[in-house]
């Protein structure tokens, strides 16, 4: 049992109107100093088994062909204890990312 | 003899009665086509629909990309069969990379049903021979996710290739890079586009009858192929 | 954060109900009253388990028993006119009516108020999903969605928070269920600051013979859950949420927000229909509020009586939830069918095709109790219909407040009125583009009005119009209408009202008017005020029903609308559905060719209680609401249907809040011409503009019908006065003033943008 | 410069039908072994000054009030390096929760 995170980015060149929208609105709720906002996607995928290099070859797979479209997005793969709770979410310094 | 038009209703397909109708009332006769099943039933051409393919969970068109019937349609596309994917169908196409580029988020963030004026760029495609180039057009465009994207390059490459088949005219109703609605691959056999031509078919329901023209298109080019 | 979840070493059984009857059990907590307690144990004979206590709190709540609102909803039973197109009445998941040529259509209102104000999005759009599985579950397609909606003041943050999700949700779901939004209610007001009312309403089509009834009948067929997995979605909600006050003070009484999945709800439609065409379907019911409790006490109560379920076999998302929770889970999206042994097959196989999950979950027996076990362990065992049927029933007190006679007292005659024509001016172009007035496109623009390919006319139309036959043209009609103003003057009356409004917007697309469903939102019945509105708004609308000939065929109550002491203004939502022979003859609202005469149909009197102009340019409620006078409206409607068959108008409006100005504006914009009017002899001018008369309509007459159209008001004795002509760019009242049509369009369509953009 | 990171998951008992009609998906697509999806967002800010307690506590708030719908969702705030490329995206070590 193994929680691996993949999270998806749109591509710096992309436009993303979702984040500027959330940056446009936080002067206007009082916040001040957020100089830019960038909106994306996270999954939590359990799995049945251990994170290793299998599985995450198999995670980076599914990343590339179906969880990011990669014409427009990045992806980032890494490997969080599954007893995590959100209140202890730190991340797992393992990091990797592919465009 | 008339064509034969398949209309492919995935899980969420919502306008493939309505792609069905407006083959029929083009003369062809329509074919529905099951997600699951890989058989394309001997069709002429295809029709992927509009509507939320899997509840557009994930990414509009992702999961519907990888169903069965999409295995054939991809091969049969890159055969040269008339392909036309119409909004969610358009975004299915761009998520199977026959076509490039790919569709996000309104830039307004909203979902928009308006009756959208058109520019036919194309004429020379399957889906649009009976269009005259320049011809302006209006048809229900009705998406949240119709912002046309891809990089400069490929942009520039469309339009050099004269593969921009749609433009939207007046204000751009989603943010779409160009103002581009619509495109075709380098063939020209497969089209996409956001607007909604099977919604503009019958002067009682729809703003117009702008959008007949794609499907008696098809129907001829069918006609002339099978001819020739 | 979930509700109250009593774990206990195992299930409480009936055989331990029995020996520990001295057992305290938190009847108060789930909302019952010591009585209602009292009963259960006097029906059980014993105790009830701790999944029985679940299933009666839930089902006995005011939200599922109609409890405090039953004794007057019977006058739409018994005043009820008789009516030829009423295939099934009042009583069942909807009503259903004959439109002729072997098509049979349904169509209900209901409310999801309180949910909404939590949780906007998922709110309203669980709101849609509830409404369109009741429709679908007596065995019709769903083909059409109407919103009316109520918000605070337009100007107001929070309802910058409500209004966006709430539309967005509405949208959001119906969009993806590819149901095309016809209609509904935008309505702004103070008193509706902490309770906005979010109303929906489904519309389907069946042929006759497919007509099904939410019924368990046959021993041995087998009880099959489809859809979602049960979760905890909204547990106690039917009880707590509903039917209390919400009140931010108590966090903890906040229930888990059910989110929608339209996208399974999709499944459910196709899946579901498929089932009924092969025929493999007994009874079927849909769940919603009360989830398994309600399906299943509901199908055994209306079948022979006996059901057995084994809750174990219900697909769970949460394995953690108790059999209490299990019953009382509002997770959306799920089904319940009844289905003989010998088609079970191939009902899981047709789920199987939609990836729909599929579960037998029981059988009906030839008992007449309903059976619940768990685990093999029996936890229920209870005559359904004490739990479906025979909740408790109460006689509210109630009384005309003291208040009503000061308000009706407050004339709005005696408001200052505009004394030149440029008042007139500026007060028309206020009233035009007040929020209440303004043009709603931001909000029906995120509506997908064109999917299946069968509207024929939308908002901002009169009524919504579709296609039932491609083939013959037959088509139906539908609007919804409701003023919370007119009824907090007169709750009797108000209800009238909003019943004349819904049936003249149908008349005034051509269609006839043929049976009713309603809504009624209301404040808290525990206040005798409250109790007397209600009161005095059902008679009202059960004898206008009577008059005019249309059956109340099923509808909704909501109360407790109310923050402390302050309720919502009384606020009957009615909806109308017509048929309509050929919808190619529907009459549109606007006003396109240039010399087309306007009638004015209907009497104008100097009529303000209630205004749009008294609330925009005074900020008043008082007095009374216009009159009402159901014969005008038949008559009215006669002869808009008639015009329309015959060819004679190629326009019509009704006239409702705002008056003339606001309907002349209106089909001007929509069809992008002015209008020339000329007030006419014996009324004055502002009288003419902004009175709010009912009965009336605004039509263009093509000069070659003139002749015959005014004759034919004649004969029938419909007053119809020539008020102008359609010309020009502007909408000019001769001797008073002249508002070109681009500066109208700007102030009635960037009202809404401007607030909510 | 710093960049905090929010990350919103719908809170467990919520139902999450994306992270379903992903994880059903994922057979089909030849992808085994993955028990459980759930599907979030992330936002990247990038804040014109330091990532102090300050900073965080404004973010926080934003969060709590913006960001996230709190009847529905649990937000986690982080802090990631402002030079951080997204091949290096690990997460700093410092996380919290709130409800
Ligand atoms: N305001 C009303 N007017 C007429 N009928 C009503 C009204 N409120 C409820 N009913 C009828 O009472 C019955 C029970 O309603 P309801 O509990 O809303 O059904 P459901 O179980 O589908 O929620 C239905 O037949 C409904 O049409
Ligand atoms: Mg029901």
């Amino acid at each position: 049992m193994a929680r691996v995170v993949v999270e998806v980015m749109l591509k710096p060149e992309i436009l993303d109107p979702q984040g500027q929208a959330v940056q446009r609105a936080l002067p206007r709720l009082g916040f001040e100093g957020v100089t830019d906002v960038r909106q994306g996607k996270r999954f939590e995928l359990e799995l049945d088994g251990p994170a290793d290099e299998a599985a995450l070859a198999r995670v980076r797979d599914m990343a590339e062909t179906f969880l990011a479209n990669t014409v427009i997005e990045d992806y980032t793969v890494r490997v969080e204890d599954a007893g995590d709770t959100p209140d202890l979410a730190a991340a797992a310094p393992a990091g990797e990312t592919a465009q | 003899m008339s064509a034969r038009v398949g209309v492919v209703t995935f899980p969420g397909s919502l306008d493939d009665r309505d792609a069905q109708r407006a083959v029929r009332l083009a003369g062809a006769e329509p074919v529905p086509l099951w997600h699951r099943d890989r058989d394309l039933k001997q069709v002429d051409a295809v029709i992927l629909p509009g509507g939320f393919s899997y509840g557009d969970y994930l990414r509009c068109g992702a999961i519907a990309r990888f169903s069965p019937v999409m295995e054939t349609v991809i091969d049969q596309a890159r055969a040269g069969m008339p392909v036309l994917g119409i909004c969610n169908g358009f975004q299915v196409l761009c998520e199977s990379h026959l076509l490039p580029g790919a569709l996000t988020r309104n830039d307004h963030l909203h979902f928009i049903c308006r009756d959208q004026r058109l520019r036919v760029e194309r004429t020379a495609t399957p889906w649009t021979s009976d269009y005259t180039e320049g011809q302006e057009i209006t048809v229900p465009l009705k998406n949240g996710e119709g912002g046309y994207v891809a990089d400069e390059r490929t942009l520039d490459a469309l339009e050099a290739e004269g593969r921009v088949v749609f433009r939207y005219l007046g204000r751009n109703p989603n943010g779409s890079r160009r103002d581009i609605a619509g495109v075709c691959n380098e063939a020209g056999n497969v089209v996409g586009l956001m607007p909604h031509p099977e919604h503009a078919v019958e002067p009682l329901t729809g703003p117009t009858t702008d959008g007949l023209g794609f499907f008696t298109s098809v129907a001829s080019s069918v006609m002339r192929k099978l001819v020739s | 954060m979930s509700a109250p979840r009593h774990t206990r070493p195992g299930p409480d059984t009936v055989e331990r109900a029995a020996a520990t009857p001295d057992t305290p059990q938190p009847w108060a907590e789930l909302g019952l009253k010591e009585d209602e307690y009292r009963r259960i144990r006097e029906i059980l004979g014993r105790r009830p388990t701790g999944a029985e206590l679940a299933m009666y709190s839930v089902m006995w709540s005011e939200h599922c028993s109609y409890k405090s609102s039953k004794v007057h909803l019977r006058q739409f039973g018994e005043k009820a006119p008789h009516s030829d197109a009423l295939l099934v009445g009042i009583g069942e998941q909807a009503g259903v009516v004959d439109v002729g040529q072997g098509y049979a259509v349904t169509f209900k209102i209901e409310s999801h108020n309180h949910p909404s104000y939590v949780e906007p999005y998922q709110g309203a759009a669980t709101g849609v999903g509830g409404i369109v599985r009741d429709i679908l579950a007596m065995g019709a397609r769903p083909v059409a969605v109407m919103d009316p909606l109520r918000f605070g003041a337009a100007d107001h943050p929070d309802t910058r928070r409500v209004l966006p999700g709430v539309v967005a949700g509405i949208g959001g779901y119906g969009n993806c269920l590819g149901l095309p939004n016809i209609g509904g209610e935008v309505v702004f007001d103070p008193c509706y600051q902490g309770n906005p009312l979010v109303n929906a309403l489904c519309v389907g089509v069946m042929r006759h013979e497919d007509i099904h009834r939410a019924t368990a009948s046959g021993p041995g067929n087998k009880v099959i859950l489809y859809g979602a997995r049960t979760g905890g979605d909204g547990i106690g909600g039917a009880s707590i949420l509903a039917s209390e006050t919400f009140d931010d003070a108590k966090p903890s009484k906040r229930p888990a927000v059910q989110v929608g999945d339209p996208f399974q709800e999709k499944l459910l439609i196709e899946c579901t229909l498929e089932a009924f065409r092969e025929g493999l379907v007994v009874g079927i019911q849909d769940l919603g509020a009360a989830g398994l409790s309600c399906a299943t006490s509901e199908l055994a109560s209306a079948g022979t009586g006996g059901m057995r379920v084994d809750l174990e076999a219900v697909p769970l998302r949460d394995s953690s939830l108790t059999p209490e929770e299990i019953l009382m889970s509002e997770s959306q999206e799920r089904m319940c069918a009844v289905v003989a042994p010998e088609h079970v097959d191939r009902f899981l196989a047709l789920c199987e095709k939609w990836d729909v999950i599929a579960t037998v979950i029981g059988e009906v027996t030839d008992g007449d109790r309903l059976e619940i076990y768990w685990h093999g362990e029996q936890i229920v065992s209870v005559p359904p219909r004490t739990v479906a049927h025979e909740g408790p029933v109460l006689e509210r007190p109630y009384a005309r407040p003291a208040w009503q006679d000061d308000l009706q007292a407050d004339d709005a005659a005696r408001l200052p009125r505009p004394a030149s024509g440029e008042e007139l001016r500026a007060q028309a172009l206020a009233l035009i583009s007040s929020p209440n007035q303004a043009a709603k496109s931001w909000i029906t623009d995120q509506y997908d009005r064109y999917v299946l390919g069968n509207t024929v006319l939308a908002f901002p139309e009169d009524a919504g119009v579709i296609r039932v036959d491609e083939e013959t043209g037959l088509g139906v009609a539908l609007a919804t209408d409701g003023n919370g103003r007119y009824a907090k003057l007169d709750p009797y009356a108000g209800a009238q009202l909003a019943l004349a409004e819904a049936y003249r917007n149908v008349a005034a697309t051509g269609a006839r008017p043929l049976a009713v469903t309603d809504c009624l939102n209301f404040g808290s019945p525990e206040d005798p005020a409250v109790m007397w509105q209600f009161a005095e708004a059902t008679r009202g609308l059960a004898d206008a029903c009577q008059v005019l000939g249309t059956p109340v065929t099923g509808g909704n109550v909501s109360l407790y609308n109310q923050t402390g002491d302050a309720a919502i203004h009384p606020t009957p939502v009615v909806g109308v559905l017509g048929v309509i022979d050929d919808v190619a003859r529907r009459t549109p609202m606007a006003f396109r060719e240039e010399g087309q005469l306007l009638y004015l149909l209907g009497d104008t009197a100097e009529e303000f209680g209630g205004s749009a102009w008294s609330q925009v340019v005074h900020g008043h409620l008082g007095g009374l609401p216009p009159r009402v006078d159901l014969e005008r409206e038949r008559l009215l409607a006669e002869v808009l249907i008639n015009a329309s068959r015959d060819g004679m108008i190629d326009a019509a409006h009704d006239l409702s809040d705002g008056g003339l100005i606001q309907a002349v504006a209106e089909s001007c914009l929509r069809g992008g011409q002015g209008a020339r009017l000329v007030v006419p002899d014996g009324l004055d001018a502002f009288t003419f503009l902004f009175s709010e008369s009912a009965g009336r309509a605004v039509v263009a007459v093509p000069r070659s019908e003139e002749v015959r159209f005014t004759d034919m008001c004649r004969v029938r004795g419909l007053p119809a006065t020539r008020i102008g002509v359609v010309d020009g760019t502007a909408l000019e009242v001769q001797g008073q003033f002249s508002l070109p049509l681009e500066q109208i369009r700007a102030a009635h369509e960037n009202t809404l943008p401007a607030l909510f953009g």
